[in-house]
């Protein structure tokens, strides 16, 4: 494997960001991906670093393994090319039934609008319920995903609208309040393990898959260039840092070249999108 | 049966229609707004575009969905949301999904535990001002909830339970349909299967009509079985812009070449004008689409690499 | 992996299994008898003869169900059913369907309508001598009902709740299955695909191997993918004496000629000594069938006739 | 058509029964058709006077067309052969859950082994349930059926242990214990509409589709050299006579011959078995 790196400048935030959250994808997982990023980042893992992860989505294609010779990311979750290679061709009873709420997704690529201190997602709504600010387009399936699988993958950019205290709108349940939040709530104690931004990487403080720790979101690993004091800047609670903060490395040569094919000229990461 | 027919046979100011997540009618949607159905509600795991266009002269006053797909582009539409002249309460695409699964299947309610621990359960989100308080009014006066947690009979923990859905009438495009009205689809599926089986009247546009023995002879692909099925239309294109597996890609650009989008008031009527109300049927639509941007256009969507079977299954039994 | 070592490490004692309705592995339940494996329950929309011959050993002593089929001409078995050897409940073809369903879609429970109206919601029904009481009992030593009536929180309709079903071990033969566990299944499917996804450890016997590409050329066959398969054996001949679709018909002499219909406890004893203790695995039994009775009975229930598509469906997308 | 019909002797009780049963099925009818008798009594129905019916089956094959080369009926719910020219191959949540539980079965046929005065079924048990004198199947898919089904076509022979006043366990629902005894389980009010049997066929008095009328059983056609009498002999009830009383044409000779062929050699009317 080559260990060639690209230098600061030859890569922008949003392409740090997909290759970070495609780097919390494991290889041999089965995985429910998201619309946006998501589908973008899984599609990197898959062709860098985790052949045998099963890539899945919620329309029904579950082990979505294309052709090399049409390098491109899906552009949604119901794309038709999701059937290429695919070992099953089903529905959303199959998909978000079956595999993620049935307990066989054993992780999730997600996107959201915010996330809170306690990892809560939020794709419903900016400001109050009753005068939003702006109206987002719901939750899609990262309600159904985050009640149910047990390694949570979210992306989004670092931001300090989108990393509040708590989030506007509890779209997906993370820890809730804190520890015990999901026991409370009658959901399985495990829920969000990374969140991957724009600077930083984030997990969260459970030692023992959410039965105890504080249950909150803790720096982990911060990306080239980007200094602890920037991330604290940005998110607005007293942040938690982990004792083993690590720098991420750049991304290497060939997960640029990849991630740049998969994205077709901009499918997902048009000038200005994230 | 035309589109027209089947639309003004079947289709009712105040319906609630199903128009799914994926392989949606364009010609039938077109075809609603032509005839001016009013107020109706739509529900779909995910809302899609066609949702959009047919909430400009309110002819979708009300949504129940999971997700607004490539809709909120659109001013006006985010414009008639916030003011309430589009209704609507929020789910899932699972749980709408399973909401139409359970009317299929005459169940009452279904579990499902995805708002366990969100806002959602919040009784100001159940009942928020623009919500659908009106449509779960009962008998009695009081309003029905549109999910409710009670303590499960069996182990005591909770669960959370969720309406079923019985949409009046379900529009859909697929690849192929027989004369009895044998409905087949291939490719991600989403929520069509429960969308068709939980409506009354299920309404179908068809890229090609084929022999009973094609049907047949695949019988696995057949998502809705004629007596299930009110009208079946030939369509060819009838998805369009949308794509359809096996036959065409979705037009990416149709949305800003035409104004399609919908992101002005200005850009949706001039859309409306020209390729709803200006056409009298999906057939002058797709012609005017080759007048206007030329028929090699249309034909750049059409899929040129297919895959079929590498070892056919073969039913047997004699 | 081979079906000894599949049972071996993946069924125990006093395990729930689910073996269907239809497409039924005698291979894996032919080697389950032989390892002596006790105290399973068995439960499928109908249990068939399968059931009745792990039962005679004391393999299955618990059976939850909607119809005995074709067991009951086994005295033996009437016998066990009757003095308590083997206990019981009764539900229906489609309320052990849903309860798998709702076992696969991670739901505590699902509703119907089924009982409302019957003798099964009589508390002695629920509660009789022979049936699961113990398998109901809760932490705080009550124990839950096999169903149970509440009023709906929508419109306080009465709704009919069955729990859900999770079965440790499913079993099943199929038409084909490539290495990674995908499995492929066509013709009537009855319960079979949320018997899959319903159990922790699915255990599948494969007609044919197949690489992935014949696999993932017709997705829409898929009932189980790989990862929630635990083991795939290929075994031609593995649902004999039952049929598979496309491959052989039910050999419908079998019972009479071997005594494997269990009618007496003797020719229960014989069948099981010859043909299963008998019998190292299953190629040593369909050699030990050509030998007694020809190769050309066991080639005579091959099919001959194949339905194939007329038009095959085809997917593409660019 | 043809009106010939066989003479007296030349049909067996059984047969009779089994064209009577068919003669109920009307064509243009979506049905569902249960295990035994009910199988061969469709597929006469769909050779003989109702091409049009739509035969379903409890495992999932929906509106079997049989190619007319091979004059066999279906042996069993799940047998393969089912799939032959049907319109849409699925599995029980299909056929149980969306055809008969989601309303668009109109009519079932189902054989039992009783029915009582208010068209309530047994497939359970014969004796009480503690100390039965047997021990049947169990309800397959009857109960799912009975719930849902608005026109019940039943089917067995007339004999005093199967026609009771009250089932000795009630595993379908019919009026229950008479009108209203629906609605108050929670059921819609139509039930179960005919029984057909090897002496006479009975109509329920529900003049208004269950909603008002007696609900009992009401004897309304008897079969070729039957009498009232030997019919009210067997019934244990006081049994209700349709003003109308008819009596039912003999087998016409195509049918017998139809059914014969179907049957193909005894497969399901083995001597003696009804």
């Amino acid at each position: 494997m080559t260990t060639e790196h690209a230098a600061p400048g030859e890569y922008t935030p949003a392409e740090m960001m997909i290759i970070a959250t495609a780097r919390q994808v494991r290889d041999g997982e089965s995985t429910i991906v998201g619309m946006g990023p998501p589908l973008l980042s899984a599609a990197l893992a898959k062709y860098h670093h985790a052949p045998n992860m099963w890539y899945c989505t919620e329309s029904g294609p579950l082990d979505y393994v294309p052709t090399s010779r049409d390098l491109s990311a899906p552009l949604g979750i119901a794309d038709h090319s999701l059937t290429e290679g695919a070992a099953l061709s089903g529905d959303m009873v199959d998909a978000l039934g079956a595999f993620v709420n049935g307990g066989w997704a054993q992780s999730a690529v997600l996107q959201a609008a915010q996330i809170d201190r306690f990892g809560n997602l939020n794709t419903m709504l900016a400001g109050t319920f009753e005068d939003p600010t702006r109206r987002l387009p719901g939750t899609g399936g990262n309600a159904d995903i985050g009640a149910s699988v047990q390694r949570v993958i979210s992306t989004m950019p670092l931001e300090t609208r989108r990393f509040r205290e708590r989030a506007d709108f509890r779209t997906t349940a993370g820890y809730i309040d804190g520890p015990g939040g999901r026991a409370e709530a009658g959901l399985a104690p495990q829920g969000p393990n990374r969140c991957a931004t724009t600077m930083c990487v984030f997990g969260f403080d459970t030692p023992d898959g959410g039965l105890t720790g504080s249950c909150e979101m803790v720096l982990d690993q911060i990306f080239p260039g980007v200094s602890l004091e920037e991330v604290q800047a940005v998110v607005p609670w007293d942040l938690k840092v982990s004792p083993d903060l690590g720098y991420m490395d750049p991304p290497r040569t060939e997960e640029l070249e990849l991630l740049r094919h998969l994205d077709d000229g901009g499918n997902h990461l048009r000038p200005g999108r994230y | 049966m035309t589109a027209r027919e089947a639309v003004e046979r079947f289709v009712s100011d105040g319906d609630t229609i199903y128009s799914g997540f994926n392989i949606i009618s364009f010609a039938l949607t077109n075809e609603i707004i032509r005839q001016g159905v009013k107020g109706l509600k739509a529900v779909a795991g995910s809302v899609t575009p066609n949702v959009t266009i047919m909430s400009i002269d309110g002819n979708v006053d009300r949504i129940e969905t999971g997700y607004l797909s490539g809709t909120l582009r659109s001013k006006p539409f985010q414009e008639m949301m916030r003011d309430g002249r589009v209704k609507w309460n929020d789910y899932t695409n699972m749980t709408i999904t399973l909401r139409l699964m359970a009317g299929g299947l005459g169940m009452p309610f279904i579990c499902a535990n995805s708002f366990l621990g969100t806002d959602y359960l919040l009784p100001e989100t159940m009942n928020h001002s623009r919500s659908l308080q009106e449509d779960r009014r009962r008998e009695d006066g009081s309003v029905a909830p549109p999910y409710a947690v009670i303590n499960s009979p069996f182990d005591g923990r909770k669960a959370l339970l969720y309406p079923a859905l019985k949409p009046d009438v379900a529009i859909v495009h697929c690849q192929r349909a027989d004369e009895e009205g044998n409905v087949q689809v291939w490719g991600p599926q989403a929520d069509t299967k429960w969308g068709l089986w939980s409506s009354k009247n299920v309404l179908v546009t068809a890229e090609e009509i084929v022999p009973r023995s094609v049907i047949s002879t695949e019988p696995h692909f057949t998502i809705a079985p004629g007596f299930k099925v009110s009208a079946v239309i030939h369509e060819p294109w009838g998805a369009h812009p949308g794509g359809l597996n096996g036959y065409y890609r979705a037009d990416r650009s149709w949305y800003e070449l035409t104004g399609a989008g919908m992101t002005t008031w200005e850009s949706a009527r001039e859309y409306l004008d020209e390729w709803v109300y200006g056409t009298e049927d999906h057939s002058e639509y797709i012609s005017r689409y080759k007048k206007r941007f030329g028929e090699e256009l249309l034909n750049s969507l059409r899929v040129k690499e297919f895959m079929g079977p590498e070892q056919p299954a073969r039913y047997g039994w004699r």
